[in-house]
């Protein structure tokens, strides 16, 4: 047997299984289990969510020391931000609750996070420009329907005449129920299957690859 | 260069800069446009609303700074009813930024001067839970199992209202709002699937259409539609909002990239013709 | 008045700075992105550090020995950057996934599957005429868009039977549309958020 | 029978029988006994290579931001797969392949694929894997500007997009596009699918990437899962045609036994 890659495969699929079992069973036992597993599985998400800063200590670590980018004081400022958030956090030993917390937060996170995604809305109008162009027949089926939409989706337009918002409701209606009900049961299928070969290890990307 | 050609090809820093404009124009003098209301958020409302006063909802805030704008009014709009209707919520974040919205959103919604309603005994806030779906699973299977503090760390068993709910069944309905798709299906096979709760859901406009298929099905009893749905509850529940003011700013910037779209196809046809 | 609070203004600088990749790639945008991913990690660990103490390290203070045992898989997790130890953050990755997988399968099956078939085997035939129509267009919409995912059979796509898949498409592609538009309005729905942050709380010019 | 969940029995019969079609379907991959049909896209593929050879400029392969470990790991697969097939015709016609890599799990992966599809061709001398295999970056925005940059400066005859995409999507079709390139796009992001579908000559959508992942690889494993989620497609199609058409006949037994 060998230990780095059978017994993690193991792991995999008793839990797995105790999922399935807690689900479609009524044993007490079952559920007592997996009620620990599931305590289990929320610590060990707490504990993978250091990984990312790991990875950032050793990219950016190794270009502060090394100095040979020119770009490594942003490196260096990166991982000072991490810090700070770190430091700031537990020293008040109340975490996200503390005041001085959610100061930072609110000068530094909220705008950024906001903003990086939402800052897209400009591309997006250029976009819209540059691509959404009848140009052939599929390209049009995509064109007819996001028009509409748009424009069921500007105010004024319904203001105007409430035909256009009654439109857009109706392509959510039976044209989006009965394509993305469709693609859903596609989807849905292809997860689980997905999933039962990951449960009884055909499925072995996660170990790794070294 | 023909005009066509030209009007093919106008540089991104105008178009851009325009769009900039078109948000500045109404968020100064806001239009006041009517709204019409869509059928999924006035089912989220309906839903709501015929609830008994006392019901319990467990509130799932899945979303950060990224959703904020969109959900953010929705959720305050929603906490509003559901105080205003003397429901109680039990209030968690499956989201790594949810513990940061909770605060910005009551701020808003200030329930204990609005309502009267008291911490811990009409809504309670249990913080981030790590997992997403096994939070979910947890927080429903037997939360006093997973959980002993709420998110500043007072025990839950000092906490009436925490102490009353443990198992699914308590809860009388789950609504979250999210930006995450595994989030949006995670309640539904959680709460819906697994406990048979029903459930309310809100996300953003553009994950609407692959979420649809459950509500359609029935396995969820209202949705809101991002920024639209959360217009329609800002206006359904009489909070006007950062929502409201959104979707009249909409009519700016939204009517310009439709031109925009417009220019575009009709000099590409135009010169397509041209160059036969 | 503009605003005098010192949170308010290093908010207002970093949404421009974020802003302004838009227009162009520059440095400005460069140091706000890396602020946002160190800061983004950050707020991860203090947020993983919270969780272990309320979800396990209470557990270990109230006697459940047995935490000990998720305190080692979770430290194993960090085993991924050792040379030679690096096998043993497999464990706890398996742990996880077996969870992870279990938890959303045993229930997809259902809700993506057997309900929505329930909700496509529902009359066709509705008390009015536009009733009928929106049933009969979402049911041709689910049956061609499911036969367009199917891959194996090649008579699927061919004759009479070939027209199924291809309507599918055309009705995937009309849905997506709906999906763009819907995209245009959330994008749109979060600047003018930002925009009005700065309108608002920054230069103060609007209530 | 009160061990089992009431209400549940037609959802545990579904998940034992997909188990066992997995199995079924995987031996008969193995056998050879599956056939996938050909996507369209693929032949796109063949004329993108071709058209650059004819134009003399260089050809783009872009398998996205995913990594092997998360949730979007099978469209990263998928991606490999296509980069495979890309790089052995890039080898064998003679165009110039480039792959830029946002990851640094996958970039030794798609390194060795690309090595080995031009070693088979006899053509190892006529790749230079650092420089037409570059890692951009891990950030979004960072590998997005990357990517962009270098579609302006090579200014590609075609470009080839398949794997795990997000808001870059976007950003990358509009570049390729103003370069005059021949795209083809494919995610199983639905979200990012309509700007391929408006930009690309061809898009391939949803689990369309999949299939043609398994057709030019021909893995028993991915043919096989193929396979098992048609034989569940068709039980779908069948049980819905069915139960839609007794349910207007008054008859509501498939939609009422499906409910249980």
């Amino acid at each position: 047997m060998d230990y780095r890659r059978d017994i993690p495969l193991a792991i995999t699929f008793i839990v797995g299984v105790i999922a399935v079992l807690d689900y479609y069973t009524t044993l007490e036992s079952v559920t007592a289990t997996f009620t620990v597993i599931k305590n289990w599985g929320v610590v060990l998400q707490a504990f993978a969510l250091g990984l990312g800063a790991v990875n950032l200590f050793r990219v950016h670590g190794k270009r502060v020391s090394e100095r040979t980018r020119e770009d490594w004081m942003f490196s260096g400022w990166l991982l000072l931000m991490l810090v700070l958030f770190v430091v700031v956090g537990l020293i008040t030993g109340q975490y996200d609750a503390s005041t001085s917390y959610q100061w930072i937060y609110n000068a530094l996170y909220l705008p950024l996070g906001a903003t990086m995604y939402s800052s897209l809305a400009f591309y997006m109008a250029y976009g819209a420009y540059k691509v959404l162009r009848a140009r052939n027949f599929e390209a049009a089926l995509l064109f007819i329907t996001a028009v509409l939409v748009i424009i069921g989706n500007t105010p004024i337009f319904p203001a105007t005449y409430p035909g256009f918002f009654h439109m857009r409701e109706w392509i959510f209606g039976p044209i989006v129920s009965g394509a993305y009900r469709g693609i859903r049961i596609g989807v849905g299928i292809g997860a689980v299957i997905l999933g039962i070969r990951t449960l009884v290890g055909l499925e072995t990307g996660y170990l790794g690859r070294r | 260069m023909s005009i066509w050609e030209r009007l093919m090809s106008i540089p991104r820093e105008v178009v851009m800069g325009l769009v900039f404009i078109a948000i500045l124009i109404p968020a100064l003098n806001p239009l006041g446009l009517p709204l019409m209301t869509g059928k999924m958020s006035e089912d989220w409302y309906n839903t709501v609303d015929n609830l008994p006063a006392g019901s319990i909802v467990l509130f799932d805030i899945g979303y950060g700074s990224g959703g904020y704008p969109s959900l953010g009014p929705g959720n305050i709009a929603a906490f509003h009813q559901m105080f205003e209707k003397d429901l109680r919520i039990v209030i968690m974040a499956t989201a790594l930024e949810g513990g940061m919205m909770y605060p910005l959103i009551m701020a808003s919604v200030k329930p204990e001067s609005n309502y009267g309603a008291v911490y811990g005994e009409d809504y309670v806030f249990l913080g981030y839970i790590a997992g997403t779906q096994t939070a979910m699973a947890g927080v429903l299977g037997d939360l006093h199992a997973l959980a002993s503090t709420d998110y500043q760390g007072t025990p839950l068993s000092s906490l009436p209202l925490a102490a009353e709910v443990s198992r699914a069944d308590d809860f009388d309905i789950v609504a979250y709002m999210t930006t995450a798709g595994g989030t949006a299906e995670g309640w539904v096979y959680q709460a819906y699937s697994q406990y048979d709760r029903p459930v309310l859901g809100g996300c953003l406009s553009m994950m609407t259409t692959s979420i649809k298929p459950y509500y359609d099905s029935g396995q969820m009893l209202g949705l809101m539609d991002g920024i639209k749905g959360a217009a329609d509850l800002e206006f359904l529940t009489g909070h006007a909002g950062d929502a409201i003011v959104s979707s009249d700013i909409l009519s700016f910037t939204q009517t310009l990239v439709l031109i925009f779209i417009v220019l575009g196809n009709v000099a590409f046809w135009m010169q397509r013709g041209g160059a036969r | 008045m503009v605003s005098m609070d010192p949170q308010v203004w290093i908010a207002a600088f970093l949404t421009l700075a974020a802003t302004s990749y838009a227009f162009r790639d520059n440095k400005v945008f460069k140091f706000a992105e890396t602020t946002f991913i160190g800061i983004a990690a950050g707020h991860q660990i203090v947020m993983g550090i919270k969780n272990i103490r309320d979800y396990g390290w209470s557990h270990l203070m109230q006697g459940e020995i047995i935490y000990i045992v998720v305190f080692l898989l979770g430290i194993m997790l960090y085993a991924r950057y050792s040379k030679e130890y690096y096998w043993l953050y497999r464990y706890p990755i398996a742990f996880l996934v077996g969870n992870g997988v279990g938890i959303s399968i045993r229930a997809g099956i259902h809700s993506d599957f057997t309900l929505q078939i329930a909700e496509t085997a529902s009359p066709l035939i509705a008390s009015d005429a536009l009733g009928s129509i929106n049933n009969i267009i979402t049911f041709i919409g689910v049956i061609t868009a499911l036969s367009h995912f199917i891959f194996t059979y090649e008579g699927m796509h061919e004759g009479t039977l070939g027209w199924g898949p291809k309507i599918g498409r055309w009705m995937i592609l009309l849905a997506l549309g709906a999906s763009f538009g819907n995209t245009v309005m959330t994008r749109f729905g979060m600047y003018q958020g930002r925009v009005i942050f700065l309108l608002r709380e920054w230069l103060q010019i609007i209530a | 029978m009160a061990i089992l969940t009431p209400n549940r029995l037609v959802p545990l019969a579904a998940f034992i029988l997909a188990w066992v079609a997995t199995y079924m379907a995987i031996q008969m991959g193995k056998q050879g006994k599956i056939k996938i049909r050909r996507i369209p896209g693929l032949d796109a593929i063949e004329e993108i290579v071709g058209r650059s050879v004819e134009m003399g400029r260089p050809v783009f392969d872009i398998i996205g931001m995913g990594v092997f470990t998360d949730i979007y790991a099978t469209q990263t697969i998928a991606g490999l797969s296509i980069l495979s097939y890309v790089s052995t015709l890039c080898a064998r016609l003679g165009a110039e392949l480039y792959a830029p890599q946002a990851s640094v799990d996958v970039l030794p992966v798609a390194a060795e694929i690309v090595r080995e599809s031009y070693r088979l061709e006899g053509k190892e001398d006529e790749i230079n894997i650092e420089e037409q295999l570059p890692y951009l970056s891990g950030t979004q925005f960072a590998w997005a500007s990357g990517i962009i940059g270098m579609a302006a400066r090579l200014r590609p005859a075609g470009n080839i997009m398949i794997g795990p995409f997000w808001a870059e999507s976007m950003m990358f079709a509009e570049s390729f596009d103003r370069v005059g390139a021949m795209q083809i796009g494919g995610t199983a992001r639905l979200y990012q699918i309509p700007f391929f579908a408006a930009l690309c000559d061809y898009v391939l959508i949803g689990e369309e990437m999949f299939a043609a992942g398994a057709y030019v690889s021909g893995d028993p494993q991915q043919v096989g899962s193929i396979a098992a989620q048609d034989w569940y497609k068709l039980a779908a199609l069948a049980l819905g045609i069915l139960g839609a058409l007794l349910a207007t006949a008054g008859v509501t037994v498939i939609g009422d036994l499906l409910i249980k």
